[in-house]
C-alpha cells in the first residue's frame, strides 16, 4: 500500500457578488491557498441548500465552507441572514450526526477582501486536514 | 443529450504557466456529452472567438464550456460569441482556471489537476443547462414622485424636462416641504423662499406635471415599468379647480385658535387656511378637526364670503388609480421629538426652541414678522445658547435619540449664529459643540467666519441642564478646553434636534417592498455605485428619505434620481434577468414560505385548476413568480419545503452535478 | 389589597412620621401593609459594583419574602426603594450576580428557591398611581389642601437610573405633582426638583451638601412654593439642616392630612 | 508595575460594567455634574483617564469622594457610558486595595447631629468603608 500525503477535499460555495469576487481578488493578488479548495459559484449564499452540503459529505468531501457578503451588505439585502440562520440549524444537526463542527463553516468575505479569502481558506484547510478524512457520511456507492 | 464543446484558454502564460492546458483539454474530451475539446492562446481574442463560433457550427454544439479567466471577466464576451453562432447564450459555462486556479497555485501538477476538476464541474453543469430567454415587459411612460419638498420638486421638473409626464403626491395642502419653512440657506445666505418658490411655480405651470396635494399613496402593486398606484385625495372641502386663492375665507373664518403647523405651532391660523402666501396649489383647505360647520353644521361663513362658490362641505375623500413606469420616493425628514431630552427643558419653557422653530422666528413671514423675539414674553433675547447634537450620535443602548450624525446641524447653527450676530450685534451667542463637522464646499470657511468675523462663542463641551428660573434660562455646561463648568443665564436656548425620516416612510416602504435600514431611512441598491436606486427595481430615492442631507446634496440626488427614471422611461421594453426562480406548480403546496423570504415581493399566489390522472379537476393555491421582479437570489428555493421552487441557471440539479463532479 | 411593606431603618428612628402617616393612610385607602419578618436595613445605598454581593442580600431577603407571599413589595423611603429596585433589576438582568446571590441564599437556614427578580417593587407613590389610582385617591380626600402651593422634590433616588427605576420621566416627572393635585393642592413646577440635595456627602463634605440643598430650596421658593414635599428622610434632613426657608414635609404626612387620618 | 495597572483597569471596568471606549468626548457628564466645582478631576476625565490607564492620579484624588452618586451623568450621557459607576468602582478599588477606609467608625460620632438619619450613616459606611 502506497502512503500519500493526506489531501482534504474542500467544497466552497461563494456568492457571486462578494465572496466569489473576493476569491478572484485573491487570485489577482496571487495570494496562494491550497488547491484542495474547489469553488462553486452561487448567486447568493442563501442559494445554498443544506442538501448540497450533505451531498458533498456523502460524496466524500472533508469540509464545506459557505462564503457570503458581510451581514448588512447582501446584494439581495437579506440573503446572508437566511444563510446564517439556516446553517446554524444545519450545523447543529451535523453535530448531532457526529460530523465535527470544524468541518463546516460560514464566513463573510467581501469583494475587497482577497487577503481574507486566502487566509480563511488556508485556515480552513489546515483545520480540516488536522481532522483527517471524513468518513461519517461517505457513501462509497456514490463513488464511481 | 447535449453536444458540448470545451475550450481551454492559455491566457498567454497566465494560465499555461501553472496549468498544462493540453492535458486539461484532453482530460475533458472524455467527459459525458463532450464532442470536441480544444485549447488556444487567447480565447477572448477575435481569433479565439472565431474558433469557438466555427466549432459550434461545425459540430452542432448545444453547449460550451470555456476554461479561462473568471466569469466576472469574460462570461458576457463568450455568451455573445455563442449567440453570434446561433447558440442560446445561457448554454455557456465558464470554468475559472485563472483567478481561482493558476494564479493561486504554484506547481503544474496541482494546477492541472484542479483545472481538470473545475472543467469537469462546468461540463457536468452545462449538461443540465437549458436555453433561457429573458422576459420582456412594457414600460408605462409616466413617473410618480412621492413627496413634494425640494427633492420631489427637482426630480419632477427634471423628468418633465425630458418630456415624460410626472405626478407629485404630497400629503400637505401645499408642496414646498421643509425648505419652504427655512429663512436663509447656508453657506450663501440666500433666502430660501427666493430660490424655492420660483421652482414651485415652474412645477405648477409645467403641463407635464400634475400635483396631487393633500393626498397620499395608499396602495402599490405591479413591478418596474408597470406599477399601479392608488392615491387617496383627501377631502379639502374646497374645490381646487374653482378656488382662486384670494384668501377672503381665511380672514373671515371665526375659528381663530388653530395651531399653525407651518409656524410649528408658535402662532394660530384659521380652520380654513392657506399654509403660506406662496403655496402651490394656492387654494384654501378646511381643517375638519376645527371647522365648526363640519363638526356641528353651524357656521358656513367661508361659503358665504366665497365669491366663486368653491366651498363644498359635502366633499368626500376620493381614490384614483394610476399606472406608472417608475416611482421616486422623496418623503423627506422631520426633527425628532424633544420629549426624551427634557434636561434641556423644552417642554418646561417656551424659550427653549428647536432650530426649525428659530427659522420661523427669523423669517419675515413667520410669527414675529422676522424680528427675533422670545416666544414667552416677546422680548428681545440678549444671550442665546445653541446646543448641538441633541438626539444625534446617541448610543443605541441609551434608548433615546439616533445613532447617526444628522449632518446639517453644524452648518445651520453657524448660519443662525451668524445671522443673529449680524442683525443684533448686542446679542451674545454661544454654541456648545462636540465636533464641528463642515465637509462641503465653502462650509468650513463659513463656520470660521461665524467665529472670526461675527464673534460667535464656540465652546467645545455640552450643555448638561437648562433650568428655567424667573425669566432666565440657567444653562449649566462644560467647557472642555478651558476645563471648567460654565453657568450662563440665557434668554433663549436653541436645540439642534436630530432629524429622522418622515413617519410616512415606513408604511410606504412596505407597500413598495423597498428596504429600509433600522433608522427607517431607505436603503440604496449600492452605497457607492447605485446611491439613488432602491434595491427594488423601478423605485428610486431622492433627498433625505435616504439619509440626512442638505439642500445642495438633495438637489443633486434629485437630479440623479430623475436621470435614472428618464433612462428607464426611455425604454419601450425591459429585458429581465432570465436566471429567475420558477415554481413547479404540480409540486407546490401553497404554503407561503417562499413569499415570506422573498425580499422583492416577487411571489404571489393564485388558485389554479389541475387536471388529475383520474380526470377530476382539483383547484389548488400555488406560488407564481413574477419574472420581472425576481432578482434571482434563490432564497425561496431553499425555503421551499416541497422542492417546487427552483432557480433557472442555478438549479438544484445543476449545483448537485457540480458538487458530484468536484467530489468524484 | 395586601402588600409587603418594607419600612427601613430610618423610618423606625428619625423618620417616624414618614412611617406613621403611611400606615394610617394605607388603612384609610384599604391597603393592608404586611411587614416581612426580621427585615434588615437595605444598606442605604446601592453599590453599583457588580461584585458587591453581601451588601445586597438584605434586599434580596425582603424580595423573596414578597415573592413567597405573592405581594408587591412597597416602600415609602426613597433610598430603600432605590436599593431594593436596583437589586431586583440586577437579579433580573445580571446572571452572574444572580447566581452568586442565590449561592449565598442557599446557605440560609431554610433555603428559599432561587430568586430571579419575580417580585414587583413599588414605591408607595407608584402604589397609589398604579394600583389605587389618583381619581380614587381624590374621591377619598376628606380635607382637601386647597390653595396650598407645594413643590414636589424628587431628588435622585426615585428617578435615577431611569432605565432601572422606571418611575417616571426622569427629566420631567409628574407623579408627585399629580399626587398633590389629587389632594386638592396646587403643584409648583421648578427645575431643581430632580437635582441632588447632596445627601450622600452630608457627612463627608457638609459645605458641598449645603450648596446643593440651598439650590433646591431656593429654586422651589423662587417659583412660588409654600412648602416642599419629599419621600426621602435624607433629603428632608439636608434641606432643613441647611436652612431651607420653606417647610419640608413627607408626602405621607400630606396624604394623611388630606385623608383626615393625621390625628387619630 | 505595568501589568498591575492593566489588571486594575480591567477589574475596574468589570466591576462597573463601563466601557469607556463608547465615550465620544462630548463632556455632557461634566456639564451636568452638580459637584463639578468640588472636584479636581471631572466625570469626563474619569472616563478618558481610565481608558488611557491613568489610574493613579484618580485614585489618590479626593475627587472620588466628591461624587454625589446622583446618577445625573448616567441618565444624561448620550452614549450610555455611566461615569458615576466608574467613579464608584475607582473608590471601591482604593478602599479595598489599601484597606484604607476613608471613613472610620470612630470618626462618625463627631460628625453626627441629633437629626441626622440612619440612612446617611449607613450609606456613608457603605460608600466610604470596606
Amino acid at each position: 500500500m502506497q502512503v500519500t500525503e493526506y489531501k482534504p477535499l474542500i467544497v466552497a460555495f461563494c456568492c457571486n457578488w462578494c465572496s466569489y469576487a473576493g476569491a478572484d481578488l485573491a487570485g489577482n493578488n496571487r495570494l496562494a491557498y491550497p488547491a484542495d479548495v474547489k469553488i462553486i459559484r452561487v448567486p447568493c449564499s442563501c442559494r445554498v441548500n443544506p442538501t448540497f452540503i450533505l451531498r458533498a459529505f456523502q460524496r466524500g468531501a472533508d469540509g464545506v465552507i459557505i462564503c457570503g457578503c458581510h451581514p448588512g451588505d447582501c446584494h439581495y439585502t437579506s440573503g446572508n441572514y437566511y444563510t446564517r440562520r439556516r446553517m446554524a440549524l444545519l450545523f447543529s444537526m451535523l453535530d448531532y450526526l457526529g460530523i465535527e463542527r470544524e468541518r463546516t463553516r460560514v464566513e463573510w468575505v467581501s469583494a475587497a477582501e482577497g487577503a481574507k479569502f486566502a487566509a480563511t481558506m488556508n485556515d480552513f484547510v489546515s483545520t480540516v486536514a488536522a481532522l483527517g478524512e471524513n468518513k461519517r457520511l461517505e457513501d462509497l456507492r456514490c463513488k464511481k | 443529450m447535449q453536444r458540448i464543446g470545451v475550450f481551454v484558454c492559455h491566457c498567454g502564460t497566465n494560465i499555461a504557466g501553472t496549468v498544462d492546458v493540453k492535458a486539461v483539454a484532453e482530460a475533458l474530451q472524455y467527459e459525458p456529452g463532450v464532442v470536441i475539446s480544444k485549447e488556444y492562446q487567447y480565447m477572448c481574442s477575435q481569433a479565439g472567438q472565431d474558433l469557438i463560433k466555427e466549432a459550434i457550427k461545425e459540430n452542432n454544439l448545444t453547449g460550451i464550456v470555456v476554461c479561462s479567466c473568471s466569469p466576472r471577466m469574460h462570461e458576457a464576451t463568450f455568451r455573445k460569441t455563442a449567440a453570434a453562432a446561433g447558440l442560446n447564450p445561457y448554454m455557456v459555462e465558464i470554468a475559472n482556471i485563472r483567478e481561482q486556479c493558476s494564479w493561486v497555485h504554484k506547481d503544474i501538477p496541482t494546477g492541472t489537476e484542479k483545472a481538470i476538476i473545475l472543467g469537469k464541474a462546468a461540463v457536468a453543469k452545462v449538461n443540465l443547462n437549458a436555453p433561457l430567454t429573458p422576459g420582456e415587459s412594457p414600460v408605462t411612460k409616466r413617473a410618480l414622485v412621492i413627496g413634494g419638498g425640494i427633492a420631489g420638486i427637482q426630480t419632477a421638473l427634471d423628468i418633465a424636462d425630458a418630456g415624460f409626464p410626472v405626478d407629485i403626491v404630497e400629503t400637505k395642502p401645499t408642496i414646498g416641504g421643509k425648505m419652504a419653512q427655512l429663512d436663509k440657506t447656508f453657506p450663501t445666505l440666500d433666502c430660501a423662499a427666493c430660490i424655492l418658490t420660483p421652482k414651485m411655480v415652474d412645477v405648477a405651470q409645467n403641463d407635464k406635471v400634475r400635483i396631487f396635494s393633500y393626498s397620499e399613496v395608499t396602495d402599490v402593486s405591479g413591478f418596474v415599468g408597470n406599477f399601479e398606484v392608488t392615491i387617496k385625495r383627501r377631502a379639502r372641502y374646497v374645490k381646487e379647480d374653482i378656488c382662486t386663492g384670494c384668501g377672503l375665507c381665511t380672514e373671515k373664518c371665526p375659528q381663530k385658535k388653530v395651531p399653525n403647523e407651518f409656524n410649528l405651532g408658535m402662532d394660530n391660523r384659521r380652520a380654513i387656511y392657506i399654509p403660506f402666501a406662496q403655496a402651490v396649489p394656492k387654494v384654501a383647505t378646511i381643517d375638519p378637526d376645527y371647522c365648526t360647520m363640519l363638526k356641528s353644521g353651524k357656521c358656513g361663513v367661508c361659503s358665504k364670503v366665497c365669491t366663486v362658490g368653491a366651498i363644498d362641505y359635502q366633499a368626500k375623500d376620493e381614490y384614483l388609480t394610476e399606472k406608472y413606469g417608475a416611482i421616486v420616493v422623496a418623503t423627506g425628514f422631520n426633527p425628532i421629538s424633544m420629549e426624551k431630552f427634557d434636561e434641556f427643558a423644552y417642554s418646561q419653557s417656551k424659550d427653549v426652541i428647536t432650530s426649525l422653530e428659530l427659522e420661523r422666528l427669523m423669517n419675515a413671514a413667520g410669527p414675529t414678522g422676522g424680528t427675533l423675539l422670545r416666544p414667552s414674553d416677546g422680548e428681545h433675547p440678549h444671550t442665546i445658547v445653541f446646543v448641538q447634537c441633541v438626539g444625534s450620535r446617541c448610543a443605541s443602548c441609551a434608548e433615546k435619540g439616533k445613532e447617526y450624525c444628522s449632518k446639517i446641524c453644524c452648518m445651520y447653527t453657524a448660519k443662525h449664529a451668524m445671522l443673529i450676530r449680524d442683525k443684533y450685534p448686542d446679542t451674545d451667542v454661544y454654541v456648545f459643540y462636540i465636533d464641528v463637522r463642515t465637509p462641503g464646499k465653502n462650509f468650513d470657511e463659513f463656520y470660521r467666519r461665524a467665529v472670526e468675523e461675527y464673534g460667535v462663542h464656540y465652546i467645545k463641551g455640552m450643555v448638561g441642564k437648562v433650568s428655567p428660573e424667573g425669566n432666565k434660562l440657567k444653562v449649566r455646561a462644560s467647557d472642555l478646553i478651558d476645563g471648567k463648568q460654565l453657568h450662563i443665564d440665557a434668554d433663549l436656548v436653541v436645540l439642534a434636534a436630530a432629524i429622522e425620516p418622515d413617519k410616512s416612510a415606513r408604511p410606504l416602504a412596505t407597500m413598495l417592498t423597498a428596504s429600509m435600514d433600522t433608522n427607517d431611512f431607505f436603503t440604496e441598491a449600492h452605497p457607492k455605485l447605485r446611491p439613488v436606486e432602491s434595491p427594488t427595481a423601478g423605485v428610486f430615492l431622492s433627498g433625505a428619505c435616504q439619509g440626512p442631507k442638505d439642500i445642495p446634496e438633495t438637489v443633486s440626488q434629485a437630479g440623479a434620481a430623475a436621470s435614472k427614471v428618464i433612462g428607464l422611461l426611455c425604454k419601450d421594453k425591459l429585458t429581465g434577468n432570465p436566471c429567475v426562480a420558477h415554481s413547479d406548480e404540480w409540486m407546490c403546496n401553497g404554503c407561503s414560505t417562499c413569499e415570506k423570504v422573498c425580499p422583492y415581493g416577487a411571489i404571489t399566489y393564485q388558485d389554479k385548476e389541475f387536471r388529475m390522472p383520474d380526470r377530476t379537476v382539483k383547484v389548488r393555491r400555488v406560488a407564481s413568480v413574477n419574472e420581472a421582479v425576481c432578482q434571482g437570489c434563490g432564497a425561496c428555493t431553499v425555503a421551499c419545503m416541497s422542492g417546487a421552487m427552483n432557480l433557472k441557471g442555478f438549479t438544484n440539479q445543476q449545483i448537485m452535478a457540480e458538487v458530484d463532479a468536484i467530489c468524484k | 389589597m395586601k402588600v409587603t411593606y418594607f419600612p427601613g431603618c430610618t423610618l423606625r428612628t428619625k423618620a417616624k412620621d414618614l412611617d406613621l402617616y403611611a400606615r394610617r393612610s394605607a388603612e384609610a385607602l384599604g391597603i393592608e401593609l404586611c411587614e416581612p419578618k426580621d427585615w434588615q436595613c437595605c444598606g442605604g445605598v446601592f453599590v453599583s459594583a457588580s461584585d458587591e454581593i453581601a451588601t445586597k442580600l438584605s434586599s434580596v431577603r425582603a424580595l423573596i419574602d414578597a415573592k413567597e407571599k405573592e405581594q408587591p413589595i412597597v416602600t415609602v423611603c426613597s433610598a430603600c426603594h432605590n436599593v431594593i429596585k436596583q437589586t431586583n433589576y440586577a437579579m433580573q438582568n445580571d446572571e452572574t450576580f444572580a447566581s452568586r446571590v442565590n449561592a449565598y441564599m442557599a446557605q440560609e437556614k431554610n433555603p428559599p428557591l432561587p430568586y430571579a427578580g419575580e417580585a414587583e417593587v413599588l414605591h408607595f407613590l407608584e402604589l397609589i398611581r398604579d394600583k389605587v389610582g389618583f381619581d380614587t385617591l381624590k374621591a377619598a380626600v376628606k380635607n382637601p389642601l386647597t390653595g396650598k402651593k407645594i413643590a414636589a422634590y424628587y431628588g435622585c433616588l426615585l428617578l435615577r437610573p431611569g432605565k432601572v427605576m422606571a418611575f417616571d420621566d426622569v427629566e420631567n416627572p409628574s407623579i408627585i405633582e399629580d399626587f398633590i393635585r389629587a389632594l386638592g393642592a396646587e403643584p409648583v413646577i421648578y427645575p431643581a426638583r430632580n437635582e441632588c440635595c447632596g445627601g450622600y456627602v452630608a457627612l463627608e463634605d457638609p459645605a458641598s451638601a449645603k450648596k446643593k440643598s440651598n439650590a433646591v430650596s431656593d429654586s422651589a421658593k423662587n417659583h412660588g412654593a409654600e412648602m416642599i414635599v419629599t419621600a426621602c428622610p435624607l433629603c428632608k434632613y439636608n434641606l432643613v439642616k441647611n436652612g431651607s426657608s420653606l417647610p419640608v414635609v413627607y408626602f405621607t404626612e400630606l396624604l394623611a392630612e388630606a385623608l383626615g387620618v393625621k390625628e387619630v | 508595575m505595568e501589568n498591575k495597572n492593566e489588571r486594575r483597569k480591567e477589574q475596574i471596568l468589570r466591576m462597573s460594567g463601563v466601557n469607556p471606549k463608547k465615550c465620544m468626548r462630548c463632556g455632557k457628564c461634566s456639564g451636568t455634574c452638580p459637584s463639578y466645582d468640588e472636584m479636581e478631576y471631572h466625570p469626563h476625565q474619569f472616563v478618558s483617564m481610565v481608558e488611557s490607564g491613568d489610574l493613579e492620579p484618580l485614585m489618590s484624588s479626593p475627587s472620588i469622594y466628591k461624587c454625589l452618586s446622583c446618577f445625573a451623568c448616567v441618565d444624561r450621557c448620550p452614549r450610555n457610558v455611566e461615569p458615576a459607576k466608574l467613579i464608584e468602582a475607582l473608590r471601591l478599588t482604593v478602599i479595598r486595595e489599601k484597606g484604607a477606609n476613608h471613613l472610620l467608625a470612630d470618626q462618625i460620632p463627631a460628625l453626627l447631629d441629633e437629626e441626622m438619619p440612619q440612612q446617611a450613616i449607613v450609606s456613608a459606611m457603605r460608600k466610604y468603608s470596606k
